[in-house]
């Protein structure tokens, strides 16, 4: 959990309003797990101040990948940094997904929506390798907001797809598509990410049926390393309930440990 | 070879940066970042006698070259504290300072009474200007006589000097200032956060469910190097500049007003390393500038006379 | 069709954006940017009853996400004003309003006085809050005393409804809005610059040659946005905010907080352009939202209830 | 005097930490006379918050050139626009430099340091156009200060270089070989752009020949367009001496016009 200052751009991919960057980082890359993320350092001037937190998407020997939705300011700067830009990161932080070894031979899923696709990648290929079978659920507004769906098939994962708008695979929420398919097959683990309304859903079903869950929370961070105290949520360790900073303790969390709460956005 | 170091009367610090209050953890949090040894100093994190839970979220809001915040001083307590963080801590060779809180005036006592017995602690600071959410941000610090109640309460039970933290939330911040330092405070550190608001305009909610946050940042330092100008001249106890420091210029700007020290708070979150490279920022102006001791900069603003 | 227009008691705007004193010159030098017959109305800048020099440059500093400025209120004074500039401003069909400025009590009045024989004003805006940077930014609206004595004075004198524009350099700013209320004001705007200073480290010195300056511009709008919501809740009169707005998003945040109307200052400088295109940016925001009148969006903040 | 919110770069040169941009802007470039400027908006966030004033340093049928120096951020966020990059731009703005057809025929010199050649590349082609025979002294540090020298030398115009360190040219200020020169040749007047303590030399020695001289004077600027009355000098006119907005009544001020001061930086 240190910091790599000149951190290279060293290739970009854009789909409207999504980005994929591949950045070099040999130290992060060799400690990264699927569910950690970094905090990107967008601007040396005074505004716009903070770090942005994104997931690692994937990693490569001496890289590690990005990927992400304009949201807001930061986001938007970010999209126009150039291959051959550097970057001051902090990371590999947090603690990330859970399983592995133990999930060999075994159905997974992996369910995203929109951005929250990002971590999901990484994970999933991370899973393979443990020997697991996974199945991913990718869900978006419309066709352009699922520009991650070749690169799943290319590298040969069980892909579903749902649009909100129909415009490409299941019409509907992916939830409700997850939901449909849970009736054919038990998985041994749902893996999610995404907002918070599609993953409270999937925390739901997925009590209902006893199947183990693990979700990535989202939240403003002031620093992603444990001092701010800014991105607590609501969870439970231990059988006590309190306000926990996901940027240490997170940002995934399973089912049980998460309080969802109304107030939340 | 530039002599950075800073004598505050009751204290020597190595240099003139601190790490203030809540943007540096418990310090250990930023080991792995730099070397601790090299600051003046570090104020943790806001301690009340019991843990504290805290806010709800959203806690944190983004404003222009600025922080809102409503963290509500989640913290440990000061069990805790002594028995898993001071030790730890007590390791490095740089002024510790605890930052004090209470709901009342006697909590804050009994921090202090409760922190005196153990080693290892250069000073506390009396965290009088925190914006209490709950109470519309009304702090002691508002009013010079709930500040002089708490600071000379504290002061009869404290071994150790005492820094009081004043709040920008004022009129006449050299009045509140007098009042502290006729109540026994060793020294003052200006400023605490600026009550603030942001409105999301989708929901029409504010963006902190408690409404008020507090703003700091870059956005608020010309404010705070006005209220340590006011300051300065009024007081005969040392004064430390808080408020949107990022770089060593801004240290500087502080120094040169007459703060004697300076603390530098959200730079932290940015960027981990900002502490020590504002030190080295330091050193450098001083070499390029042939000053030998930074002591000497301190409080020579030019001031015009007589323009027309 | 979106009605923006606003109803303030003693004045119809067309919608609540309204360019503010200082940032508009005498309103007419933004006549080859837009069309000033789309504006809720203009405040001029300050006027004394003679002309001013101003203060000696620089004036200008630029601060992060702000401008700290020491103009000093150079101006034509009340006669060259009625003589020459009124005649060509009254043409638009806006509501102009003069910004009144005094060394004293009598000043103000004698200006109200002067300009009360003249045609075409809707208000006057009582500027007791320009941080006077001769005397260390001391102006009546630090105190609620001496606003009751200038409001109160101006009151009598006035024909026309009188606009008091308060300084956000206080404690309390409900306690002084209270008092102008008292007095008779009849709306109050919220807020005239902050009291800042900025430090040249190379030289020294400060950046403006009198010390002070007045901070305004985005780094400032949450603070007003707070006091907005302090005062709304404690007076009967309407309130207007000002401080930061560059958007209509930023317009909307006062709105929904319970300003009934807002103005917009140093975005002029930035784009000339800046109010019609917030103008346009409600009616766009309350299209996309289903709001007919934007009347009603005003205080409409959903505030929080008993969360833990 | 009115805005161009679509002002396209065409063109873009840099040597070290100068560059010239070409901008598309047919309205301004029909209206602009030599000394005025436009401002321009560096960023469209909350910092840096205002406008940077600029010279227009030359004009085509469609375009006009801006010449500056990275001086601080806006000019350095400036420096980093491409060539495609869309500007928002207001002018022309100011009065400019006065003389032209009554200059026919006769010695002018038109003296720059530094940044401030950027005005008197545009007054020294007009000057020509209307007879007039100009000498350009172009002063800078070093040898990297004086960028423009072989696009002055291009267009045939006598040109006199100086840096302080004598890497090129008269070794020493540009105001010391216009001193000696001056006691070769008597101008009929000196146009004159820079920092001030040389503009005020200038003055002094242009004084004593009886020469009438005009300075382009710099200030912080708020607008540009005489609203904030941020950018005043002392002036002197018709007898009375005042803070004169130099956006609106200036840049450029003639010789009798300005009261230089000891505040001023
Ligand atoms: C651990 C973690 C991992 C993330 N990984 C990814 C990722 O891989 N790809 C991706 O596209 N996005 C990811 N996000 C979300 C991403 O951080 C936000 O979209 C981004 O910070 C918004 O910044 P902005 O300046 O573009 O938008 P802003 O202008 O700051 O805000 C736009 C909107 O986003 C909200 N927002 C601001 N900051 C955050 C934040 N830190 N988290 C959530 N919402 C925020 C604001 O309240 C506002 O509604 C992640 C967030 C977290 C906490
Ligand atoms: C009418 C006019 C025409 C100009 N023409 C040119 C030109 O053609 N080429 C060129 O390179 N420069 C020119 N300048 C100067 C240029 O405007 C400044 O260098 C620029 O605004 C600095 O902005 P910055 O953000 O890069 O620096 P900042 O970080 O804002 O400031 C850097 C330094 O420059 C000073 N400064 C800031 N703004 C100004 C300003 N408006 N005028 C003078 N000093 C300032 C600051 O006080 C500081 O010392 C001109 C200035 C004026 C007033
Ligand atoms: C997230 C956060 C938490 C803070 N917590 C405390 C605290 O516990 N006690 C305190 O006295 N000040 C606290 N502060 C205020 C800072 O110590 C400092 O006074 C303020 O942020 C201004 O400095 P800056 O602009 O450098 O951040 C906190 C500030 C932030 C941003
Ligand atoms: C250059 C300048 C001049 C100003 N002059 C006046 C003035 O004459 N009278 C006045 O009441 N306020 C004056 N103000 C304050 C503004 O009207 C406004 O209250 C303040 O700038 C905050 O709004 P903003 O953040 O939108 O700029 C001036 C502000 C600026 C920047
Ligand atoms: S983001 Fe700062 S503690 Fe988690
Ligand atoms: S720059 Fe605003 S008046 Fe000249």
């Amino acid at each position: 959990m240190i910091k790599d200052s000149q951190a290279r751009i060293i290739d970009k991919k854009s789909w409207n309003n999504y980005y994929l960057f591949s950045l070099e980082s040999p130290r992060i890359a060799s400690q990264a797990h699927p569910g950690q993320f970094i905090m990107i350092r967008i601007s040396h001037h005074p505004h716009p101040l903070l770090r942005r937190p994104l997931s690692i998407h994937s990693k490569d020997e001496k890289s590690i990948d990005i990927f992400f939705q304009v949201s807001g300011l930061g986001t938007d700067l970010l999209s126009q940094k150039k291959v051959g830009d550097i970057l001051d990161i902090l990371g590999p932080l947090g603690k990330g997904f859970h399983g592995g070894a133990s999930l060999n031979g075994k159905d997974v899923v992996a369910a995203g929506g929109g951005r929250g696709i990002a971590p999901l990648y990484f994970l999933a290929k991370e899973l393979r390798s443990h020997g697991a079978l996974v199945k991913i659920f990718y869900g978006g507004k419309s066709l352009e907001d699922i520009p991650l769906k070749e690169k799943f098939k290319r590298e040969n994962f069980d892909l579903y797809c749902s649009t909100d708008d129909g415009s490409f695979g299941f019409k509907g929420f992916i939830t409700e598509y997850l939901k449909t398919e849970l009736e054919k097959f038990t998985p041994s683990r749902i893996f999610s990410c995404g907002p918070e309304e599609m993953m409270k859903k999937i925390a739901q079903f997925a009590a209902k049926k006893n199947i183990p869950a693990e979700f990535s929370l989202e939240s403003v961070m002031g620093c992603g390393f444990g001092v701010c105290w800014g991105c607590v949520k609501r969870i439970k360790k231990n059988g006590e309930e309190g306000w926990v900073k996901i940027c240490e303790e997170g940002p995934v969390f399973s089912s049980e440990e998460i309080v969802w709460t109304e107030e939340e956005k | 070879m530039t002599d950075l170091s800073i004598d505050l009367g009751f204290i020597k610090l190595k240099n003139p940066i601190i790490a203030s209050s809540g943007t540096f953890g418990y310090g250990l949090e930023f080991a792995p970042f730099i070397d601790l040894n090299k600051l003046g100093g570090i104020v943790v994190k806001g301690l009340y006698f019991s843990p504290r839970p805290g806010n709800s979220p959203p806690r944190l809001v983004e404003a222009s070259s600025g922080l809102i915040n409503a963290v509500g001083l989640q913290g440990v307590g000061v069990k805790k504290f002594s028995e898993e963080i001071l030790p730890q801590l007590r390791k490095y060779s740089t002024a510790i300072i605890v930052n004090v809180c209470g709901e009342k005036d006697e909590e804050y006592a009994s921090v202090v009474d409760f922190l005196d017995k153990e080693e290892g602690i250069s000073a506390y600071e009396l965290n009088i200007s925190c914006p209490n959410v709950e109470k519309n941000g009304v702090c002691p610090a508002l009013d010079p006589e709930t500040t002089f109640s708490v600071v000379s309460l504290v002061k009869k039970s404290s071994s150790r000097p005492v820094i009081v933290k004043l709040s920008p939330n004022v009129t006449d911040i050299a009045e509140i200032a007098l009042s502290a330092q006729e109540a026994g405070a060793d020294a003052l550190s200006l400023v605490n956060t600026f009550l603030a608001i942001a409105v999301d305009v989708e929901t029409r909610k504010p963006v902190l469910p408690k409404v008020f946050g507090g703003l700091s940042g870059p956005a608020i330092k010309p404010l705070v190097l006005r209220m340590v100008y006011q300051v300065v001249s009024r007081v005969k106890i040392p004064v430390i500049g808080i408020g949107g420091i990022l770089s060593a210029k801004d240290a500087l700007e502080y120094l040169i007003i007459g703060a004697r020290a300076v603390e530098v708070g959200t730079a932290n979150l940015i960027d981990p390393e900002a502490t020590v490279k504002i030190i080295d920022g330091l050193t450098e102006y001083c070499q390029k500038n042939g000053i030998d001791k930074i002591e000497s900069i301190i409080g020579t603003l030019k001031k015009p006379q007589g323009l027309d």
